[in-house]
């Protein structure tokens, strides 16, 4: 963390500033008139203009492009305080590797070609972080804090889909692209999606198809089966992909039963599930009270003879949970075993610098520094709109496996990694809360662009 | 010397000076009334010398058995051997009878209390039975909580848990016939009289002047935080000129 | 005329009668003073009166208006004014903006909308207290903090509040203790000079007996909650039931 | 007073030489206005971009949240410090302002004035319903009953009132159309203004902050301050001089939830986002500690404390290795404040500076 | 399910959530009625007593700053826990009460009330700087897991009826420490008149101090027991002090009977609001506190309301 930066070229703010808000309000039209008023603000900043910089390609002001210096920044954004914090630091860690390998080289950068390992373009790459606390209100300011004071280009991490939506507006208003991490609600890339917010990650649905094409195998075909979900956008979201795609497969749901956001109490719903007497639960909730509801299952014995399905499974729920979870299946957007040759080279970097070994939250966000990189390297600039198109039709193979986004909804096609928790000894071992048990490929986890929740997003604008 | 002596007291509540330097002495065995009108200063009086705060002894010496106390705390002062029976008898109304009483024999200090347990204790009070002999009615209400007892069964109760604490040497009651029927008056007053008759030294405060001088050997007139008149009980009644201080 | 009479008025608290079916009657332009021993319920007796305690039974009338049941700020803008026994000031407040609150609550009555009006707008308040810090010789103090005037001042000041909201009918709750034998000449002198200057009637209570004799029309002696004597300074002085419950029944 | 001039209020010179004037002008109503507006001018610029200054990390959004939180905060000492009750659910009247203002927007129009308007309003019915209930109770009793009632609101927010609320997501997509259908709030200002000010939506902040400081500085010279403070030290006495104590609680109440409610409003719309978290109680805590840490009572210790506050949640937050110890520094700050100087830092401030001037006059 | 084992099930889930928020209610209130001092801080206590359980009884990796020494704790099982976190947390009760609690006993409701939240701040900043902000949960061992056999009814939690049981001795402990104990008694005169109390020779701040210790002891072990019905995190504390002080304010300020009815009152409101309308389960309990507030101020067993 020392190396940290946080000096902004002063005079430089009022400029960005004004150009971000005027392109909001009236348009591009007007962002001509501005780009005298930019050059002003330029005058008393620290003027050692680069070569990349206004003069380089002519895109206008928009966002916080032009950059001025020889720095880029980037932003990483998520919860380091609260119950979401084991996953957000996990997060800043593999950002902050991201940056050292993307300026110095190592890890991925070596293997990955667009990036050079010499910075961004002719930049250097700095960066700075904030603490979501995984509440909307303080992320709002804490994101515009790091686009306003520190002129950042792009930003990522997170892990609350409520905090996710929050942001996504912010993205779009001020012309940063924000690439989002673990955040599963549908939404996101569905009615709330913006031009400038990309989900490399899984949504509910994602992970929906892939249990689709796994559970009947792993379960058994005729299951009945009950869902206790968190009655909030990432829980309903998950319910109904599970409904829908669960009974498409054969499955048959018995019932229902909500929690209301922020309660640890379970033993209601516990009492529903009980008298429903299912083979399977799916039980979409996250963090400590996800370890709450099975230790809660446990102790009123009715976990024994039911198979326990998280949707979404990562630190944030499977650190408290402990060896609670053990035999609890989800998906993962990664899995630091997966064996194959990318994932050992980030492992190993990864061990080398922090000597544990990551979870699929630090791989997420490093990979989005990565292949954000890329897309700027093969655009050949910041500016936000090329970058963005680019994106739109961006691939990428890195540890993950075959990544693509979609235009229509900014949704990555990508493999879905089914997952079960392990015994308590076994983490203690190998150092993860979770083995592997299938990697979905991206067909089989992906769904069509006029189905839900993708039919309901209505793209905004580039510019 | 006496038991107690208090010198040139000026005690304070807050910015108000009340006590404006009081003077007196108490000796061994003596029953004396300190007399006043309300306001004059006589609970302010018994508070300094309790070392209950307010108010705030700011100058002047009290002293006790050849001790100084000013500057004790309130238990410490009673542990020295003075026991007080206080404006309106501030019984613990939600508790019975019997656990006022009791109260008293706890002390202040826990290894007293269990060494008086075990036998090796230093002359304690009286015990409920000799209490229950003094104060039958006591004896009768015992399981009754002290709220719901009769005005002259509290001031009896009140003086009766004074007499269980141990070593009392001085016992200063504030106003026992405060709002009593004159025939209770009495009986309180006859109570007082045997306990000074086992030896315990009493300081009466009373505004019921007549009571209190049929009891004491001495008294001392309080008016504006001054002692204004001292003699003994005969002279007292004697004097006319003390109305003013007192009454109508 | 009768300004303020009490019929049958009781008021229990739990078991103990504090109250015991008191009726008193007060003429207007007259100094009535309450004298009693301690816990005699001359306190309990006001409060009952000016709606600090609400009556078990019994009426309070004043101008035919009957008490009973209303709120203290009600029964004092009929005219009922009253002064506390300990000083009840506001004590981080300097001594004008004390007697101000008195002096607006006389002038615009329970409740005004008028929050976006400058109060040094209002001359009649600032005359009024000025007028009234002038009767209890306050007027060179006005721009101090109330809690650090000498208690003595504290009492006068209590006073002041209490005439600042132009009552007809004050009640004194022993307006002296505490006071320097010069204050107490002073407050006398001004309570001498309230009836008669400004003729207003006064109900004292008071333990300082040359005070009551001094300047009573007539004196009501409670004891244990009843009206055991009621008539002039020399009846009074005169009643043997007065000197019993006194001194206990002998005279010394 | 009605002799005040601007002359006294510019002769800065004056002012500073000679203690009698300065004595008479700091608590004329001129002067805290005029203060102020000076305050608000130069804030955003010496926050932001100002050399040496700005080098402290502010930065222009940052700023315009202070002046917003602000209002919150003034707004909630107008209860707490005139009057005395403590309410641990003002989040209730902020939460509640921001989503009416929302709703507004997306339903109807998103004129900011109308914004705040229609938010304000909701915010004093609001204050009119739930102060009939708590203002029956005291102390810490009063305190409790906001509380629940602020946090029954986020709850009923966060469920059954989602179809209106948007439940945890809260509301998006909120659109801000030209005030009076002339000036997008977003619209950068010219030259030396824009410099200082950047654009109008900081101005209309600004605007807001000066309306409120004017605002609580007439009812504080208003006989409802003195009549407010009165009831803080001794209701009892208020009532037995003939006020109806009870109905100046109720004002009290509303002025405050009004205030705050505008605040909230405003909050929506600077971030065109209203959310659960402004309902929760966890804000009502944090107004408590802005106005404690600044100063109760005081007409700018809230604003200290906001700015105080805002600069640990904001930007000490940010900084490396100390920065995940904000709030642990802040509540240490925080303890020791209410520990030794009951007054908040504006009061901490005030004895320094009549400390330095005693020396300076000991010390011609 | 039949009706039978369904009332079952709701009383004992009623009652295992009435059993934590007394056992944290109680000595707020004692605190509160006896003392005259608002403690927010006591949230700390229950914060403490889940941490000092959880590291007692097990070993866990850490985050925070003691991450570099995983795992940590002693490892001693849950029984070793319920002994000594009583101990552990009733030594941090007495000296809260002579570094916090007794500089303050002079000053106004609202300077306690701010100066406790504060270090309540403090304390949990601490905690999670310490073992980080993740949340753990007790492991619970056999005796404590599974479920009991009711004959011709069903089954039940048994980990929730050790709770309720556990809960009701320590409720009949303090009853008699109250009614039986020369303390105890001191604390109940004390309650109504600390100066008399004083008058009779008693140093009365140390029955005080003691009562202070025993409610915190109390709170740390509702934190064991709440921590093992629910997961340990670093919030804990400020999350169970708003159910506490509502149960403490329902019941009376002061009133031990008080407390328990209104922890009860609570515990069944909640359960049963959980069962028909679970989105407004925790709100069912404000608006059952400020329905009984408006029609009593003063809480259900209230005497008189505490202002100063």
């Amino acid at each position: 963390m020392g190396n940290e930066s946080h000096t902004q070229e002063n005079g430089a703010g009022t400029a960005s500033n004004s150009r971000r808000h005027v392109l909001k309000a009236i348009g591009a039209s007007g962002a001509v008139a501005l780009a005298g008023c930019a050059g002003e603000g330029n005058g008393n900043g620290n003027g050692t203009g680069n070569g990349n910089g206004n003069g380089a390609d002519d895109h206008a002001p928009i966002g916080n492009y032009p950059i001025e210096g020889d720095t880029a920044m980037y932003g990483w954004h998520g919860p380091l305080s609260g119950i979401l914090a084991p996953d957000g630091e996990e997060q800043e860690r593999g950002f902050e590797l991201a940056i050292d390998h993307l300026n110095n080289g190592g890890g991925l950068v070596d293997h990955y070609d667009p990036l050079s390992g010499d910075g961004v373009l002719d930049y250097e790459i700095d960066y700075v972080t904030g603490d979501s606390a995984g509440d909307e209100e303080t992320s709002i300011d804490n994101v515009e804090r790091m686009i306003d004071r520190d002129n950042i280009q792009f930003w990522t991490g997170g892990v609350s889909s409520g905090v996710c939506q929050a942001l996504q507006p912010i993205a779009q208003r001020e012309r940063v692209i924000q690439l989002t991490s673990i955040s599963h609600a549908g939404p996101i890339t569905g009615e709330n999606c913006e031009r400038y917010s990309f989900r490399p990650s899984m949504s509910a649905r994602t992970s929906a198809e892939a249990l689709a094409a796994t559970l009947p195998d792993l379960l058994g075909d005729d299951v009945d089966f009950f869902q206790i979900y968190l009655d909030y956008s990432y829980g309903i979201s998950n319910r109904d992909s599970m409904t829908e795609l669960m009974e498409g497969q054969g499955w048959n749901e018995i019932g229902q039963s909500a929690i209301a956001f922020g309660e640890s109490d379970h033993s209601s719903q516990i009492a529903d599930l009980d008298e429903a007497d299912p083979d399977v639960l799916v039980f979409t909730t996250f963090g400590t009270a996800m370890a709450d509801g099975i230790s809660q299952m446990q102790e009123a014995g009715v976990a024994e003879d039911i198979d326990i399905v998280v949707p979404l499974l990562s630190a944030f729920s499977m650190e408290p949970a402990g060896g609670d979870a053990e035999g609890v299946i989800g998906t993962a957007n990664w899995h630091p075993l997966r064996g194959d040759e990318l994932s050992e080279t980030f492992v190993d970097a990864y061990m080398d610098e922090y000597d544990e070994l990551p979870g699929q939250a630090a791989y997420e966000v490093y990979d989005n520094v990565l292949h954000y990189s890329a897309a700027v390297e093969n655009a050949g600039t910041f500016h936000p709109p090329t970058v963005v198109r680019e994106l739109e039709e961006f691939e990428w193979n890195l540890a993950m496996g075959e990544m693509a986004y979609r235009e229509c909804d900014h949704q990555a096609s990508r493999p879905v990694y089914v997952c079960r928790g392990v015994s308590e000894s076994e983490q203690q071992e190998t150092g993860t809360y979770l083995e592997l048990v299938e990697e979905v490929s991206p067909e089989d986890s992906s769904y069509d662009c006029d189905i839900e929740p993708a039919a309901s997003c209505e793209m905004s604008e580039y510019e | 010397m006496s038991l107690l002596e208090l010198e040139d007291v000026h005690s304070y509540y807050g910015h108000s000076h009340i006590l404006r330097g009081v003077s007196m002495e108490v000796e061994e065995g003596e029953i004396v009334s300190l007399l006043g009108r309300n306001g004059a200063g006589k609970t302010t009086t018994l508070r300094s010398i309790a070392g209950a705060e307010p108010p705030e002894v700011r100058s002047g010496h009290i002293q006790f058995n050849g001790t100084d106390i000013t500057d004790l705390e309130t238990e410490d002062v009673i542990m020295s051997g003075i026991a007080i029976v206080p404006e309106e008898r501030r019984l613990f109304s939600n508790l019975t009878v019997e656990e006022n009483l009791e109260l008293s024999r706890i002390s202040q200090n826990t290894w007293n209390t269990i060494r008086r347990k075990i036998g090796l204790s230093d002359p304690s009070g009286k015990s409920l039975d000799e209490l229950y002999e003094l104060f039958p009615v006591l004896e009768e209400r015992k399981e009754q909580q002290a709220g719901t007892l009769s005005g002259g069964e509290q001031q009896m109760l009140s003086i009766a848990r004074t007499l269980r604490l141990p070593n009392v040497e001085l016992l200063m009651l504030d106003e026992p016939s405060e709002g009593l029927a004159p025939q209770i008056v009495e009986t309180v007053m006859n109570a007082i009289e045997t306990i000074a008759a086992e030896g315990t030294t009493v300081l009466l405060i009373e505004q019921n002047v007549q009571a209190a001088l049929e009891l004491a050997d001495r008294g001392y007139v309080l008016d504006m935080g001054s002692i204004v008149y001292e003699g003994t009980a005969e002279e007292l009644r004697n004097e006319d000129d003390l109305d003013q201080y007192l009454t109508v | 005329m009768t300004l303020l009479q009490t019929r049958n008025l009781t008021k229990s608290f739990g078991g103990l009668v504090a109250v015991d079916t008191v009726e008193i009657e007060v003429e207007e332009n007259e100094l009535v003073s309450v004298i009693g021993p301690n816990g005699a319920g001359k306190s309990t007796l006001i409060n009952l009166i000016t709606g600090m305690l609400t009556p078990t039974d019994g009426d309070v009338l004043y101008r035919d208006t009957n008490l009973a049941g209303k709120d203290p700020y009600e029964i004092t803008q009929l005219g009922i004014g009253r002064s506390f026994q300990t000083a009840s000031i506001f004590p981080e407040l300097t001594v004008q903006d004390n007697v101000d609150v008195a002096s607006f609550a006389a002038e615009q009555g329970s409740f005004t909308v008028n929050f976006l009006r400058r109060r040094d707008r209002y001359d009649s308040v600032r005359q009024r207290t000025a007028d009234a810090l002038e009767l209890v010789d306050l007027e060179d103090e006005a721009d101090v903090p109330a809690a650090s005037l000498p208690y003595g001042d504290k009492r006068r000041l209590e006073v002041a509040i209490g005439l600042a909201t132009d009552p007809d009918l004050l009640f004194m709750d022993e307006p002296t203790a505490g006071m320097s034998p010069a204050e107490t000449e002073m407050t006398t002198n001004l309570i001498e000079r309230m009836q008669t200057e400004r003729g207003m009637t006064i109900v004292l209570v008071e333990h300082d007996m040359d005070i009551v004799f001094d300047v009573s029309d007539k004196i009501l002696v409670l004891h244990r909650g009843e009206i055991i004597a009621d008539g002039t300074p020399d009846e009074i002085r005169n009643d043997e039931t007065v000197r019993s419950a006194y001194l206990g029944g002998e005279e010394i | 007073m009605s002799e005040e001039t601007a002359q006294q209020l510019t002769d800065t010179d004056a002012a500073i030489l000679s203690w009698e004037t300065w004595d008479r002008v700091k608590h004329t109503e001129r002067f805290a206005i005029v203060a102020a507006v000076v305050f608000v001018a130069l804030w955003s610029w010496l926050f932001a971009r100002a050399p040496i200054t700005s080098e402290l990390g502010g930065y222009h959004s940052l700023a315009t949240t202070i002046l917003i939180w602000s209002v919150f905060a003034i707004g909630f000492n107008l209860l707490l410090g005139q009057t005395g009750l403590l309410s641990f659910g003002h989040a209730m009247f902020w939460g509640g302002g921001g989503y009416a203002a929302a709703l507004v927007s997306l339903h109807v129009y998103g004129d900011p004035v109308l914004m705040l308007v229609v938010g304000t309003t909701f915010t004093l019915l609001l204050a009119a319903l739930t102060g009939v209930i708590a203002l029956r109770l005291h102390a810490v009793y009063f305190a409790i009953i906001t509380l629940a009632m602020g946090q029954l609101l986020y709850y009923l927010a966060t469920s059954p009132l989602r179809p209106i609320t948007g439940g945890r997501n809260g509301l998006t997509g909120i659109q801000l159309e030209p005030i009076f259908g002339l000036v997008y709030l977003g619209m950068p200002l010219p030259g030396i203004f824009g410099t200082l000010w950047v654009n109008y939506e900081y101005l209309l902040v600004a605007t807001v902050f000066v309306l409120v400081i004017a605002f609580v500085n007439r009812i504080r010279k208003s006989p409802y301050g003195l009549i407010f403070r009165a009831i803080r030290e001794n209701e009892q006495r208020v009532s037995f001089v003939g006020l109806n104590v009870w109905r100046y609680k109720f004002a009290a109440f509303l002025m405050s939830g009004g205030i705050v409610g505008l605040g909230g409003s405003l909050m929506t719309i600077e971030s065109q986002f209203a959310g659960l978290g402004s309902l929760y109680w966890i804000t009502s805590g944090e107004v408590v500690i802005m106005t404690v840490l600044g100063g109760v009572g005081t007409l700018f210790g809230p604003v200290l404390g906001a700015v105080i506050f805002l600069y640990f949640e904001g930007v000490v937050d940010g900084f490396p290795i100390v920065g995940r110890y904000w709030l642990l520094m802040l509540a240490t700050v925080f303890t020791a404040i209410v520990w030794k100087y009951p007054d908040g830092l504006w009061g901490m401030l005030k004895l320094i500076a009549s400390r330095i001037r005693s020396s300076v006059e000991d010390n011609p | 399910m039949s009706l039978l084992e369904s009332a079952v099930r709701f009383t004992y889930l009623s009652l295992s959530i009435a059993s934590v928020y007394i056992l944290v209610a109680v000595g707020f209130s004692i605190a509160f009625g006896t003392l005259k001092f608002v403690n927010m801080a006591h949230g700390a206590l229950y914060l403490f007593g889940a941490y000092i359980g959880l590291f007692v009884a097990f070993e866990y990796n850490v985050g925070g700053s003691l991450g570099a020494y995983s795992p940590v704790g002693l490892d001693l099982g849950f029984a070793a826990a319920l002994i000594l976190v009583p101990v552990v947390v009733f030594a941090i009760g007495l000296v809260m009460e002579r570094l916090i609690a007794n500089p303050f006993y002079e000053r106004s409701l609202l300077d306690q009330l701010l100066v406790t939240f504060g270090i309540l701040l403090i304390l949990q900043e601490f905690v999670a700087i310490l073992v980080g902000r993740g949340g753990f949960s007790y492991d619970r061992t056999g005796w404590a897991t599974g479920t009991i056999p009711l004959p011709g009814i069903g089954t039940a939690s048994r980990w929730r009826i050790y709770v309720i049981a556990f809960t009701i001795v320590l409720l009949a402990v303090l009853y008699a420490f109250y009614k039986y104990t020369d303390y105890g008694l001191a604390v109940r005169a004390g309650t109504e008149d600390a100066e008399m109390v004083q008058m009779l020779g008693i140093k009365i701040s140390r029955p005080f101090a003691l009562i202070f210790a025993i409610g915190a002891a109390y709170a740390g072990l509702g934190g064991i027991l709440g921590g093992s019905l629910f997961t340990v995190h670093p919030e804990i504390g400020i999350e169970i002090l708003i159910p506490a002080l509502l149960v403490v304010v329902v019941g009376g300020v002061g009133s031990l009977t008080g407390t328990i009815v209104a922890g009860l009152l609570l515990g069944v409101t909640f359960t049963a609001t959980t069962r028909v309308y679970p989105e407004m389960a925790t709100a069912s309990l404000f608006l059952l506190a400020i329905i009984i507030l408006s029609i009593k101020p003063t809480g259900l067993f209230g005497k008189e309301e505490v202002t100063a």
